[in-house]
């Protein structure tokens, strides 16, 4: 049995501050919708951050992400800015793009981060030809996260995607985020398995299963996954149980019209991993409690400040309107 | 009359379909609970069982193969995409599939399948939730293609998708869903391929569909004020077209203005437009003009979003730049 | 364990029959292909007749198929003529379509054949539909078998269908023909699992391989999992190990370029399913030689027959063109 | 010069512009053995190896969705769709990733994606294998679209579309890969946005694409018989279009014919004319004119195919009804 992957201080601090930078960044937005000030559906991420953060850490900024509609969590975590990000929300030109993206389509190139998107399971069989062009192209040892529901994993581009993967060994972590429904829908009705895990036999590929708001655990999984990929031992299933706290989008009650039990999310807050991680980390004396409030104090007015820039950041020129639908310039 | 909302004129259609005929099975991502995200199958749960109507995983093309399936071996499906841009998932099943069917069976296979989504932008959901995706299947024969500007349309158009035989795509519009209308209390249908003159009008045609119909309404109250009388066509289906109401109105005006929300390359307009010229060239008295949203993807950016959707005041300096043309 | 299903001897005799008129009406369209009077390409069934016939003999007519791009074996074992077949390839009129359909969308609805399909993959999601019809809406005991080959399971919507078929526990049996080649294509290549079968853990359904030539192992998988399907216990996915003995469309050497090695293919020939099975009735006297040579002889007049019967069809009219887009009459 | 296949003309381009660029690389089914059914890849294994070409498995949707992925990340994608009626599986790809991801992040997406797809009639593939889609990716904005009519026109173009950074649809015509044309030893490349006079005439235009190309000049080649003296246009890209070209033609020749294999309803040939109505109105003496397929899927029996596809009889006939129009 390959040896237990434990992260040290400074990655137990920096998940926990990504994980509160992604609840601190996603209540301030709430905020600001609230206000009118964002449009569409904004897929609130709060508490599933353990997944995102802990893949954060164990990620170079040369490897590569793709995300989802749910998808702000991982983009902070890939290293994204909360300023530019708020831009986004509201649709201007600061934003990581220029306004027209929003919520759905976040993306941040220079950091690796190929794009939150708009249809579930959009993001698998990009992450796809991210693995080729780093294993077959420019023969790398660069790896690429794709990050996606468990509902997605119904879309037969899922299927075709792992298969893909699968052949050509390319490097891959397929990373299911199940929270256990899909907008009302649950998986007791829409999966016919128990684990979204089992789905690695179809492609001969390894399907592991580990508690998503457990750090530890996911570090450990990661961790393997990403080593074995990096080592040209191709893609991995790994299936991250967890829970979403909020409404499937902002505005929408958590638990409405009663197809989740206010029990159940009771329940699943009390898992809170980041709760869990701050208590984990004073009790073994990883840091003081004083740390954990600064860094909590510094997120706050970090958004504070993501949400001053962003509603002062100028709207996008009518002249964009149809600028960006083709590259102009040729090669 | 009463007056009820879109979104209550579609879920009295299929109640009251689905009373008349049990052989109408509903299926879709999410309609069983809370009668899906825009509540259009309410209570359908409640009252006809999970028998006749069921949540699907998020798995599109199996969504409307198995309508095409279903509805071969003598079921009547009316499946749902949640948002049209999800249909991309199922162009096989829709077009390789359910339009060619019965033609490549010669004529055998008998197809009651209504495919139901909920297209537009207008909400601020970004270019995969915001499309108008019609003229693909205007394009691509074997399918009858629906889009009800108001409830009452709404309705009996509904009513008679689900009558047909044929695969039928019928488009609601996500703003229309709030907007209310009057509708009758009895039964009664709207046919296919019969237009409708929104309003009388003898100095131009303007020719809208679904939402547009509204701004065009808008576009002319401004006009009249101005002492322009605009007539306005709403199509109703796209497919089969109601040419001779549209030809018949510009050999009156003269003059045609079409506005539509889905881009403007090889859309429905161009398609208007060229029925015009081909039946009423002789009456023209100048270009057909198409007002749509611009040939770039829907934007996020509420400000870039308003820019592109055509506006009561785009329509109206249409149809008075077609009015100068000498 | 459950019983093995053996068929008696008017099964035998008529799978025998109907694998021979399966053969020999596709040596007779090859004639006539070579001919010009065939267009576009046809995909020959011969090497795999054992599975078709099989089928055919254990589904009732209210049962029904959806078939594929190699679909003549299907139609034939479902109750297909082999004259309106005939007449179909080559364009005319009294064809099953008209001559609208061609090879690859032959379909008969009165005898339950939903019709084979250009695209590949193409019947799955139909089967899952008629599934929807039999044990939901009418909720009779009918089955429906949908053939496809192996590499119709590396497509997107294999995986949609089994997984709503599974979920709804729908009477469909999922029967992959798994004849090592997707057209030049090796399975070694496409699939990174040895066996199709292991697919069915995806959707908690039954798995099973068997001999794809043998009438016998063929048999009792078909009956037992036609039974579950008849009884309300959902889909099974049944992996037949087969060849095809020709190239993957008439005209195409059937080793072209090297992509099968001749002995392959001879290997394959020697477990001819129609030797094979004349030899044990032979051998196990079910029947004398002298019945079996004159079933062979009224199939090859039959298939005479069925030429001359397509020859001497009219074309369809002018005017049939813009025919059967839509049914026309209103409810 | 050298006379070659448009087959041949596209093995050349591929070989030419991967010695050129090691960052292309190519994947499809079955385009490893053989090059493929049509044999546009024969040759391209043994000379760069596994890793600059793969066979895929069936799976039309990973092929162009990982084609995006790649592209996005720095390699210059070809992918191959053995026939374009197979895309439709892979629509949510091309049209909601492939075609908007640019837009949708602002322009910091870069996307060298060339989509290499076969169309057409004319071989007795039936419905599912016949079609021709280019009015789909021409209404969808952010993929450019090519369709080549010849040997010359195809390599160069090709190459155009191999160094351009966009989306592109590039489309081959089953019927003309053994069809041969003249083709320099050295490099050139064909530009996109620039339409090609295949004949210059003076009575009408002729405005035709791909395999229509070849039917219109047959068809010119009767009508000068007859002292008719017709002027034809191949777009070869319809997106970018060549509107000047057109434009310039029908305010010379006063009349315009479009000939398209697709279907007519809302396909590039109401888009051309659309735009001849709108830039040179004043100049018609006629309505244009649009030949295409009937809006019915294609059929299989070889007699209606015939009578489906636009033929050069009644391309001659469409311009003398043009003509004649007073
Ligand atoms: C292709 C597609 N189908 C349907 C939708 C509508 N939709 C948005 S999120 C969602 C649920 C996704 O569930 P899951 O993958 O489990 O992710 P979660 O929302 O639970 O994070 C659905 C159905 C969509 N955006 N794209
Ligand atoms: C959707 C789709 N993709 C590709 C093709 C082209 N094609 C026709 S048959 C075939 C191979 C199919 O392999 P398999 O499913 O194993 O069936 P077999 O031909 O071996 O019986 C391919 C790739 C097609 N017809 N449809
Ligand atoms: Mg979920
Ligand atoms: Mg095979």
């Amino acid at each position: 049995m390959p040896d237990i992957k434990i992260p040290g201080r400074e990655s137990l601090l920096k998940i926990y501050e990504q994980m509160l930078r992604i609840r601190l960044f996603e209540q301030k937005a709430t905020e600001l919708f609230t206000q009118g000030l964002v449009t569409g559906s904004m897929h609130l991420y709060i508490g599933e951050e353990a997944i995102a953060a802990t893949a954060g850490v164990l990620l170079r900024k040369t490897d590569t992400i793709t995300s989802t509609h749910r998808g702000h969590g991982h983009c902070i975590a890939k290293g994204g800015k909360t300023d530019r990000m708020m831009a986004e929300l509201l649709g201007r030109k600061a934003g990581y793009c220029g306004g027209k993206g929003g919520s759905m389509h976040m993306a941040d190139f220079t950091e690796g981060n190929l794009g939150a998107n708009g249809m579930v399971g959009g993001g698998l069989a990009i992450s796809v030809g991210a693995g080729i062009t780093n294993a077959i192209m420019k023969k790398n040892d660069s790896v690429t996260i794709c990050f996606f529901g468990e509902g997605a994993t119904n879309e037969g581009i899922f299927h075709e995607s792992l298969n893909l993967a699968a052949i050509w060994k390319l490097p891959v972590i397929f990373l299911c985020e199940n929270n256990l429904y899909q907008v009302f829908t649950s998986v007791k009705e829409s999966l016919p398995v128990k684990n979204v895990s089992v789905r690695a036999a179809s492609y001969g590929i390894p399907g592991i299963i580990c508690d998503g708001n457990d750090v530890f655990e996911l570090y450990d999984v990661l961790s393997s996954a990403i080593e074995i990929a990096r080592k040209g031992g191709g893609p991995s299933l790994i299936e991250a149980k967890t829970y979403r706290w909020e409404g499937h989008y902002t505005g929408d009650g958590y638990a409405k019209g009663g197809y989740r039990s206010i029990e159940e999310v009771e329940a699943w807050k009390a898992k809170d991993p980041i709760a869990r991680l701050g208590a984990y980390i004073i009790k073994n004396m990883i840091a003081e409690r004083g740390l954990l409030e600064k860094i909590q104090k510094d997120l706050k007015s970090e958004m504070e400040k993501a949400a001053l820039f962003a509603q002062e950041s100028p709207w996008p020129d009518d002249g964009d309107l149809c600028k960006d639908v083709f590259f102009e310039r040729q090669v | 009359m009463p007056v009820i909302r879109y979104s209550q004129a579609i879920r009295d259609a299929i109640a009251e379909e689905m009373r008349r005929d049990k052989d109408i099975f509903v299926m879709g991502e999410d309609v069983e609970t809370m009668g899906g995200v825009f509540g259009c199958t309410k209570g359908i749960l409640e009252e006809f069982g999970h028998d006749r109507i069921r949540n699907t995983p998020i798995s599109e093309a199996v969504i409307i193969g198995a309508g095409v399936g279903g509805a071969l071996t003598g079921t009547r499906m009316l499946v749902e995409m949640q948002y049209v841009d999800f249909i991309l998932h199922a162009m096989d099943q829709t077009i390789n599939q359910a339009a060619k069917v019965r033609y490549m069976t010669g004529g055998k296979a008998i197809l009651p399948l209504v495919i139901r989504a909920q297209q537009g932008s207008g909400r601020g959901n970004g270019a995969q939730h915001s499309q108008n995706l019609e003229a693909i299947f205007c394009h691509m024969p074997g399918l009858k293609v629906v889009m009800p500007s108001n409830p009452y349309d709404a309705k009996g158009l509904l009513k008679t998708a689900v009558r047909d035989n044929n695969p039928i795509m019928f488009f609601e519009h996500k703003v229309l869903y709030n907007t209310t209308g009057e509708v009758p209390d009895g039964e009664y249908t709207v046919p296919f391929g019969k237009a409708d003159i929104k309003r009388v009008g003898k100095d131009v045609t303007i020719v809208a569909t679904s939402w547009m119909v509204l701004k065009a309404m808008e576009a002319a109250g401004i006009l009249e004020a101005e002492g322009i009388d605009a007539e306005i066509i709403d199509p109703r289906t796209l497919v089969p077209l109601d040419k001779d109401t549209i030809i018949s109105s510009v050999k009156k005006t003269g003059r045609a203005v079409i506005v539509h929300e889905s881009h403007g390359v090889c859309g429905i307009g161009a398609e208007i437009a060229f029925v015009i010229n081909e039946l009423a060239f002789d009456w023209l008295d100048a270009p057909v003009k198409r007002i749509t949203s611009a040939q770039a993807p829907i934007p996020y950016s509420r400000k870039l979003e308003q820019l592109t959707i055509p506006s009561t005041e785009k329509i109206v300096s249409g149809v008075k730049e077609v009015l100068n043309r000498s």
